[in-house]
């Protein structure tokens, strides 16, 4: 075996063995001890770096380490590489990488027919064989017929690869993700050079450990160049993003970045108020560690002490931010409503998962938008929006943070567990170039009036501190005005009209709903959030098979865009394709009066191009459009 | 600078709705007294109380004021001060919004030692439901909900600020206005969470409960007003005063006034259990104390945040927007 | 003044000064410390003894007791009686009893013109006068031209006639409700009996203070019969009510009571969980007295706790019920979710009130239809149901029962402020009259599967205690059939599909929607909850008229009844009337692609009768069906 | 009558899905053993939990079992004793669910005293959800959460506990699972709540943080196993004490064996003072208590419901619908 040493740049390629192709997915699957989210976030950034577009998809178990070798500790790591703008990890993947036998048994599924499987034949024992619930070695049967299979004992190779590192036989054999992503890097031809200073960097002070993960990535190189295994390698080349700086970021990096970028952009501090819970807590952690911008991040005892902390960080001046998932947020409902009532300017961040109630930790889904739009007592309007990918988070936090604050009230992000883990390159942006956020706190000007509107109709932030505008606030009904108590009728109703002409004002604020094929034709796909890529994608297939459709995606929930009504007006059919029952298709109907139809999957899993596609078809060879299907409201078709 | 402010200058403009009679308009006045004394200003003092009667309080303030949802003050008041350090902020809260509730709101602030200042208005009864018992009602207490009577242990206010952590816990009664005046005046001293619980009397579903340590005639024999260093002597002539039989309190009638061998307060001792045995001297069988049981000093958990944004600075600079948007792995395309 | 005891007997009554009439509103309003509740009450009772339909309105402040003599103590009780069927209080009153300034400025505007208004003229003095506001003495100025106005010293009156009862002159002046109200017993020629028989009672103990409500009571009566201050008397005649026997209940009792019967119909334990608040704790009151029927009562120390309690209580084979309002209700929604995961029957009563936040805690509204049936994470559906009226509570908790524990799901009752408080007679029903509820436990029968369906799509109710049965339940997503923890994807979907699908069923469980009125027409009006006597009065006025117009009142808010859909398509326009901004008008369009109207209201007060006729009236002299003039979800129009 | 019960019959047929090493497994088969060893019966036995790794215990229990919301089990296992007496029911929380979130539900089920166990799984993290500090952490912890410290002052559970009258309070380590096996005997036997916590491993997020006292070597220098109506002594060779100097525990090396003047442990004094104060001693100054700190009688909540229930009965006879459909003013309509 070569010294790696030497092998600092790539080996020469002969490059007659290299298919050029527009894109491949792959996904890395191995038990939660493997190392498989290390391995394909080291494959993301690479290819990242290397100039593809990436889209990823990480999908591991809800228990921290299930029991090794069974099907409920399989962890799972999908990228899609591409030459060109791509939006999902993959309806299929092209190849798979299965480092035992529960990792083959829950993944071979998604595998096309004639894909790459590479597996690690160390571990098909008996043992683990029973433990994946396999009755029969699927090696030494004809279950893999379809696939271009290469069984590898990647375990012993990497054992014996990394000897002279001077490791146990246990730290040793940890090193074989690092083997199989150096074998999956030479078959994708990609530089190892990023890995390379990665392992460095976390490594540094364990210096056996880095020498031995080197050591693993270019044995499984090299055993790639030497075996003569693999007929074929691919290369997908640089794809033409927009000139300009690039990094991957995951939905909740992006959110915190762009809610530091926020707080400065405003001249604020940051108050983030939190309790853990998946996928949230992520947002926590990053934050706790941008101290020197100012932030003070609080780790509450539950979600409503996290949320009270925010709205009275709010008050004092603060940009208050708190964050949870699905459970948490229904835990905040209440005190939402009191800064609803307040007008105090506050952001919710819900990163949703699969429920109902504990429903399923770790898994993506968009079924909290009814709780985030309508889910509160009384008649209790917040502002919601969804950022459409990970990358776009960062832009939503800094939209949320503007509306928030110009308009007085919260507002909600909706993410989900697919944008939140899932990485994609964030074209950096220069400081400069973002717009500030003004805000104008009330000053003392004689006889203050707590609740008289500006021409936003929002309340003047005044905050403690401040002499003159001493001032009483809270969750009963608000005189207009004066904001003193009120249990006058004709001012309840006032106060509801008021709170809910703003949430109408932002319609005017926010960019119309843009289209994206004709404005006008058969079918209008219609998505929100984390299922943009699917839909866009579908979109692009469809119209390229020359069918009249196109896509809506929206990204402010409420208020709908001002001329929402009017697009959908403009087809024939409407489609709402989204991870619930049908709650923005049930939504748009009660607005709009109008038959959309829906898509609607509830798996815990992102959508796939082609059931969108699948669906779109079945619309489009319906006569006309078809009368509502719809049941009731806990179970809408 | 202009006149100092009085009494006067903290009532807000807002009538006051307490029923005739609530030990409440007491607690207020005394509160309004005590910050024109101290001289704080208007404009920096912060009350934030949760629901109930006593949650009211706020309104009658003239200062800023937050009347948020039930039993979650303190967590408002936590993000306020973690927001600016600055600012002055009181806690009001009740029996049943604090201990019910609010309990983990309560103990939680309390364990951070932030720098606020809790009033608990102890009433033992639910005022603004219309007479449910609460946490601290005793056992047994026949209500609206319990026509049979209670059937719950109550929660001593005072044992549970302290296994909480509090740095400074006190007791005063509505109807010693002065003692209450400096009481107040203790906690708005100390720095960190101060606790305060104030008996009052709510005479509409709950008259007379603290009958036995407010009325004039009875106080002193059931009340032990503590002072720091002194003996702890009580009763109508001075002529009882309280001795440790191993770690049991006993009442000891004085000889001819003799104090010797008496227990002597010590609000100091970073070890709670003097505090805590005293927060469990109950009537009838000792006097209760009033006054400040415990008052030790202890960072508070604004200041160590912003020490940990300070040292932060310092090690890494004052944040730089464009160096966070370029961090880790970024490459070019052209 | 005569002896009261030898005024048993009503004084012979000069029939010539006694004019019949159909149906009479009246108020009775004074200081929070007045009584003015109790004196409603004893009214409502004794024309309700006599024979009369009533209907009531209290009208009480926040605060336990604001400040003497202020608008914001004012205290009042409205109560319709009629000869015929009534649904509401009454638009406008016919008399008022006004007990101070404070009162008169607060309930003027509601007196019709030319109706009786009765002062205590005592209380106007100058400093009562300024603390209501009033610049000058409104009786000595042309304020009250248009009515009848009687000034009365009803104080001094008062503490004359109870002297020899011998009370201090504070407790003496106490007594003037029962002078009031004895002069409008009068006045509207009704027995004293049914509130004399209530002072022994009550005041058994206290003969003094016994003996001088009763001398008030009878002052006041004498009055009105030797002063000759009043032209006329007016009489309203018994109603035909369905022969039977009757009572008065209020929504709150008759929940109370109907969770009782429902228990015992089930041959179960009631456990009530609950944490006081306004105004849902009346119902922890009355239950907490019918332990004699096994009724356990637990105030806990929050609304978590007090479902979480009776979630645990369901699970141990109680009939576990909870309630609260808006804010309780919110925290109560997680906990909610984990009921439906684990599908166990719990009831969820929420008694609403103004919103958002702590809103207007006395007063009634309808805006937590949202929140009740889609305000959770994730796909979580609960079965809805809203009775129409203080009596239909009973048979609401006890349908309540019957589909939680048929279906094995929580269901929540909608009930409102007014419905609660207010009073109408119920028919009292033989207990053995009504259909036992059954309910079949698991048994041990070998290999148990605590999520195998039966026949209603119902898991068995498997209760601790069984051998054989153990089982584990919880709120992570379940595998079908055996209830294990699952993160399969198509066991996700199917589960939500087998949640929901409960729900559809019950609409074929629940009676069709019925319809007042003609099966097609110009114009239906849709209505629930309280609203529904307003509706019905109008729909009958319209009727009348020779409208085209119909009525539907709907019960099940979760699951709509199947035929809703056919209902509404069967008339040009649907009217949803409601005490929200468009809550029930939304989920109607959104179900069923239709464009409703709405006639909304959020003023802490039920509608008028007139309202809805001029909103239907509107809607009538439209063209056609009107476009939507829908706004965002946070402001329907 | 069936063969008793062995430590298999109450394994369920769930794999174990904790990490390798974690400290649960230790207490479950602890609880298992003791469990059989008992005699008590499957069918009623329920096990009701939070969320949180240690809130898993239930699906591994061949027993009925509630994995219920993070923080909420005290509240669902109230209802499901007062729904029917008659169960054993075991309540299990980590420091997280039962402090944090659940603090309130914790406090309040204990000062009803429910007739339930409540065994609190102290790894001093959230493990779950990978790792931030919890209410038990120490100060300055740094986590995920709190990469430069944290900056509360811990709870201590049994404090806690005791604040809230708790009428049994014990302690016990993951490592010593004899004696572990002893104190869940015990507090199955208790009449009342019950409030064991348990020390135990979290080898992925916070190992080794109660090393001092689970491991062999160093338990002895660092535990102290409290035994009733015994002296207080531990130490490798016995050869240390714990005598009492005023309201403070004092260490004493011992001479020569001799425990004349020793504290004496005793469970049953009503009067919490001793409890608390055992509970307040802390590592490295002092060896921590394990074993029973407290466990005195009192009637239990549902118990006194039933009574209610009874009295009631008895009063006013078996409730009949008839009567209450026709109580109150009724009148005939023909
Ligand atoms: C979430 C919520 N639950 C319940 C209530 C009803 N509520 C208001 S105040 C209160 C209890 C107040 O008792 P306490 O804190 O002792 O105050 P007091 O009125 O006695 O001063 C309750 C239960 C509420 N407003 N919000
Ligand atoms: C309402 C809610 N908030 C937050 C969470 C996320 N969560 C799950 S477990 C946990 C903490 C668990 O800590 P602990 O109780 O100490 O249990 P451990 O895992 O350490 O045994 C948190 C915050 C949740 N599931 N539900
Ligand atoms: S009800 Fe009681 S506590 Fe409330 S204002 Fe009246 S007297 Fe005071
Ligand atoms: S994370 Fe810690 S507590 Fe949780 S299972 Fe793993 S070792 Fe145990
Ligand atoms: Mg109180
Ligand atoms: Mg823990």
């Amino acid at each position: 075996m070569k010294n790696p040493d030497t092998l600092e740049e790539a080996p020469a390629i002969d490059d007659s063995r290299i298919r050029l192709v527009d894109r491949v997915a792959i996904r890395f699957a191995g038990d939660s001890g493997d190392g498989m989210q290390l391995a394909g976030t080291q494959f993301t950034n690479t290819s990242a770096i290397f100039g593809n577009d990436v889209s990823t998809l990480p999908d591991f178990p809800a228990e921290i380490r299930a029991p090794a070798g069974t099907l409920a500790g399989v962890s799972g790591f999908q990228i899609q590489i591409s030459s060109d703008d791509i939006f999902t990890p993959g309806d299929r993947i092209d190849a798979l990488i299965a480092m035992n036998p529960a990792a083959l048994k829950a993944n071979l599924a998604d595998l096309a027919g004639g894909g790459i499987l590479i597996v690690n034949s160390d571990e098909f024992t008996p043992a683990n064989l029973k433990r994946a619930g396999y009755a029969e070695n699927p090696l030494e049967s004809d279950l893999l017929a379809d696939y271009r299979v290469h069984q590898i004992p990647i375990t012993t190779h990497t054992v014996e690869a990394v000897k002279e590192a001077g490791l146990g036989s246990k730290e040793s054999a940890r090193c074989r993700n690092f083997y199989a992503l150096g074998l999956v890097f030479w078959l994708y031809d990609r530089p190892l050079e990023t890995t390379q200073n990665w392992i460095r960097r976390k490594f540094g002070k364990r210096e056996d450990i880095a020498r031995a993960n080197e050591l693993a990535l270019h044995a499984g190189y090299n055993f790639g160049e030497t075996a003569e295994m693999f007929a074929l390698r691919y290369r997908v080349e640089p794809a033409k993003l927009p000139p300009g700086r690039y990094r991957n970021l995951t939905g909740n990096q992006a959110l915190a970045i762009g809610l530091v970028a926020a707080t400065r952009l405003a001249k604020k501090t940051l108050f983030y108020g939190s309790y853990p819970i998946t996928p949230a807590s992520d947002i926590l952690h990053v934050l706790a560690g941008y101290k020197h911008f100012d932030v003070r991040t609080f780790q509450a005892e539950d979600e409503i002490a996290a949320v009270c902390s925010t709205i009275g960080a709010a008050y004092a001046g603060a940009i208050g931010v708190t964050a949870s998932s699905g459970p948490g947020i229904a835990l905040k409902q209440e005190a939402i409503g009191l800064a609803v009532m307040t007008e105090l300017p506050i952001i919710v961040i819900d990163v949703q998962r699969g429920g109902p109630s504990t429903g399923l930790p770790t898994k993506t889904e968009q079924a909290d938008l009814w709780q985030a739009i309508v889910g509160r007592n009384g008649e209790c309007p917040v502002a919601v929006i969804a950022p459409m990918s990970p990358a776009d988070c960062f832009e939503a936090a800094i939209e949320a943070v503007r509306i928030a604050t110009r308009f007085m009230l919260p507002v909600m992000i909706l993410s989900d567990g697919y944008i939140a883990n899932s990485a994609e390159p964030w074209r950096v942006v220069k400081a400069a170039d973002l717009a500030p956020i003004e805000i104008r706190h009330a000053t003392n000007g004689g006889d203050f009036k707590p609740y008289q509107r500006d021409d936003h109709g929002s309340r003047p932030w005044a905050i403690p501190g401040t002499p003159g505008l001493e001032h009483r606030v809270g969750g009963l009904e608000k005189a207009a005005i004066t904001g003193n108590v009120s249990y006058d009728p004709d001012n309840h109703q006032r106060m509801i009209n008021q709170r809910a002409d703003k949430i109408d004002r932002i319609a005017h604020e926010v960019p119309p709903q843009a289209v994206f094929g004709d404005t006008t034709g058969d079918l209008l796909i219609v998505t929100w959030g984390g299922t943009y890529g699917a839909a866009r994608t579908a979109t692009q297939r469809l119209q390229a098979q020359g069918a009249s459709v196109s896509h809506a995606h929206l990204r402010w929930m409420n208020p709908f865009p001002a001329n929402l009504g009017e697009v959908l007006g403009s087809f024939k059919h409407v489609l709402v394709c989204e991870l619930n029952m049908g709650q923005l298709q049930t939504l748009i109907r009660g607005r709009y009066a109008l038959d959309a139809e829906g898509l609607h999957k509830v798996k815990g899993r992102p959508f796939m191009v082609s059931e969108i596609v699948d669906a779109a078809e079945r619309v489009l060879k319906a006569p006309s459009k078809s009368t509502g299907t719809h049941k009731s409201n806990g179970g809408v078709a | 600078m202009s006149a100092p402010l009085t009494l006067k200058d903290f009532k807000s403009d807002q009538e006051v709705r307490w029923c005739p009679g609530c030990g409440d308009y007491a607690i207020l006045s005394a509160m309004q007294k005590a910050l024109a004394d101290l001289g704080v200003s208007r404009e920096n003092t912060v009350f934030v109380s949760g629901i109930g009667c006593s949650s009211r309080f706020p309104y009658y303030m003239n200062t800023y004021g937050f009347h948020s949802i039930h039993g979650r003050a303190p967590a408002v008041a936590t993000g306020v001060k973690c927001a600016n350090p600055e600012l002055d902020v009181w806690v009001i809260t009740g029996d049943g919004d604090g201990l019910s509730i609010g309990l983990g709101q309560l103990v939680h602030a309390i364990r951070r030692n932030l720098d606020f200042k809790i009033i608990l208005f102890n009433n033992r009864i639910y005022g603004l439901t219309k007479g449910q018992y609460s946490p601290t009602s005793e056992t047994g207490k026949v209500t609206k909900s319990t026509p049979d009577g209670s059937l719950d242990q109550p929660l001593n206010p005072l044992t549970v600020a302290l296994a909480s952590g509090a740095t400074f816990v006190a007791r005063c009664v509505d109807a010693d206005v002065k003692h209450m005046q400096e009481v107040i005046a203790r906690a708005a001293a100390h720095r960190g969470t101060a606790f305060v619980e104030v008996y009052q009397d709510c005479n509409v579903y709950n008259h007379h409960a603290f009958e036995y340590a407010t009325d004039k005639k009875q106080r002193p024999d059931h009340l032990l007003y503590l002072e720091h260093g002194k003996p702890m002597v009580f009763g109508a002539g001075s002529d009882r005063g309280i001795r440790l039989d191993g770690l049991r309190p006993v009442v000891e009638k004085l000889d001819n006034g003799n104090q010797d061998g008496l227990l002597k307060h010590d609000e100091s001792v970073h070890d709670p259990t003097l505090a805590m045995f005293l927060a469990r001297m109950k009537h009838p069988e000792f006097p209760e104390p009033v006054g400040v049981l415990r008052a030790v000093s202890a960072p508070t958990y604004e200041r160590r945040l912003m020490a940990q944004v300070q040292a932060a600075v310092e090690k890494r600079g004052n944040g730089d927007l464009d160096d966070l948007f370029n961090s880790g792995d970024v490459w070019d395309a052209k």
